[in-house]
């Protein structure tokens, strides 16, 4: 039972996936973009805890947090280079 | 393992993964750039911290020991999100990015 | 133009540590599973990236107390010590070499020229990102 | 020389002592001396830029307050979900919500808090500190999404920050 809802919570977050790389690749304006980007590594995330639980290891946990600190550092500096026209102040 | 604890799993699992493609869906269909904003900071934020409470009780009735990473990566992901879209909102008053018709209100001039 | 950073301040502030932690638990853990010097390097530049966002170059340079190339020098300094006690003991350079050192309770404190190396990889590339950064910071003012 | 020796955010290091703890497999006494350094160096670096603590926390009632958002929470994801869903237009507004709060460490916890809870995201402070602009999602009444802010979050942390 339990590897069938793996299974369907792994269709439905590759789903998300695929709709946030439409709203990547639509998206009308710059900011559009950046929360498609914000959204796809929160994704890679889940979608590597989900791994995870398949493969039984808890090896790749670190994996995720560092794809979280690093994620968030780039969605700041990618916000603050569309309010200045440059990434440093 | 405990039928319980599987039962559980299986319920956030899925919880999880139906709040990560409706965060999805909001981000893909909603009309502007503000309303497209909620379906991330919430809906994806819940899915995935329901995806990784599931693999701490996956982990501990293993008797693998309770994962201080995953409670990390919750804590951390609760943190941010609100930072990132607080900024992220903040850049699109910037370049006076088009709202729809029927909202009501306008952001100030910075 | 000014804008109001109130939020990110406090959140640069409550997320840094956490960050600096991750990045030595990365670079003590490198051995033998994931990690290293160059990843824990690479988290303790982006938390120090934060705060820079947040509070601007000049306070960043007073947080790090050392000049980033100084950090820079320092890490390739620590790469070349840790080839030298291979040397010592007659081996090929980089060879790597443990030593135990018994702790107060049970269990040992594992030292290793590898360990050296990896610290000298973390300050190294600490070094390079903040150098990079501030100065860019500095041209834009 | 002694403020050298000294724990001056003495919440962050025990946070800090006890994850790392979690973090190195079990205590051990490696694990406690560099828990120990962690815990000291860490806040040492950055203490001299958090703004003055708020004169009294009343930090026992942190836990209830968590206990109310985390539940918001899941009840708001259920919310935005079915906005997100409903064929129906939303009514997305930008509403100002004026700030009794005036600790930053408050505010911020105030923001965070809008933006995870029903239907409305926080997107700026204003320069004085004394208003927040708020989108929500789908508002019928704007004094309605304040008074509701008003009771729900900003009371329990006005009580808490005195």
């Amino acid at each position: 039972m339990m590897v069938t809802a793996l299974y369907i919570t792994i269709a439905m977050v590759t789903l998300a996936v695929l709709l946030n790389v439409y709203r990547l690749i639509k998206g009308p304006d710059a900011p559009d973009r950046v929360l498609a980007l914000d959204t796809l590594y929160i994704n890679a995330i889940a979608l590597i805890v989900l791994l995870g639980i398949t493969l039984g290891t808890r090896m790749y946990l670190e994996a995720a947090l560092l794809i979280a600190v690093m994620g968030f550092v780039g969605t700041v500096a990618m916000a603050k280079y569309l309010k200045r026209g440059s990434v440093i102040e | 393992m405990n039928p319980y604890a599987e039962y559980a799993i299986c319920l956030l699992l899925l919880i999880g993964g139906a709040f990560t493609l409706v965060g999805a869906i909001g981000l893909a269909r909603l009309p502007d750039f503000f309303t497209r904003l909620h379906g991330p900071t919430k809906a994806t934020t819940v899915g995935v911290g329901a995806i990784v409470i599931s693999s701490v009780i996956y982990f501990s009735t293993l008797g693998q020991g309770i994962g201080i990473e995953e409670i990390l990566i919750t804590a951390f992901l609760f943190m941010t999100a609100p930072v990132s879209a607080n900024f992220l909102a903040k850049a699109a008053m910037h370049l006076k990015v088009k709202t729809t018709e029927n909202s009501r209100g306008q952001p100030w001039d910075q | 133009m000014k804008t109001n950073t109130l939020i990110l301040h406090t959140a640069a502030l409550a997320i840094m540590p956490l960050q600096l932690m991750f990045s030595i638990f990365l670079l003590l853990r490198g051995h033998d599973e994931p990690g290293g010097g160059f990843i824990g390097g690479l988290v303790a530049a982006s938390a120090f990236v934060l705060y820079a966002f947040a509070f601007g170059a000049e306070s960043t340079r007073k947080l790090l107390r050392i000049s980033p190339r100084d950090i820079l020098a320092a890490g390739l300094l620590f790469g070349l010590a840790s080839t030298i006690p291979a040397l010592w003991s007659g081996q090929a350079m980089l060879t790597a070499q443990w030593w135990e050192v018994p702790l107060p309770g049970e269990g040992y404190l594992k030292l290793s020229t590898v360990l050296i190396f990896d610290i000298g990889v973390y300050l190294a590339v600490l070094g390079t990102l903040m150098t990079f950064v501030i100065s860019l910071m500095e041209s834009e003012e | 020389m002694l403020d050298r020796l000294s724990f001056p955010q003495p919440w962050l290091s025990l946070t800090l002592f006890i994850t790392w703890q979690f973090l190195s497999d079990g205590v051990s006494g490696g694990s406690v001396v560099l828990g120990i350094i962690l815990a000291w160096g860490i806040p040492q670096m950055t203490q001299g830029f958090w703004p003055d603590p708020p004169a009294f926390i009343k930090a026992w009632r942190m836990p209830a307050y968590l206990a109310r958002v985390i539940r918001d929470i899941v009840v708001a994801s259920f919310e935005v979900a079915r906005l997100i869903l409903s064929p129906r237009p939303a009514r997305p507004a930008f509403i100002c919500y004026p700030l009794e709060l005036e600790h930053p460490l408050a505010i911020t916890i105030l923001a965070s808090t809008i933006s995870l809870t029903p239907g409305t995201v926080s997107a700026d402070v204003s320069d004085d500190n004394k208003l927040l602009l708020i989108h929500a999602l789908d508002a019928e009444d704007d004094q309605e999404v304040i008074d509701t802010i008003r009771a729900r979050y900003e009371k329990p942390l006005l009580e808490m920050f005195q």
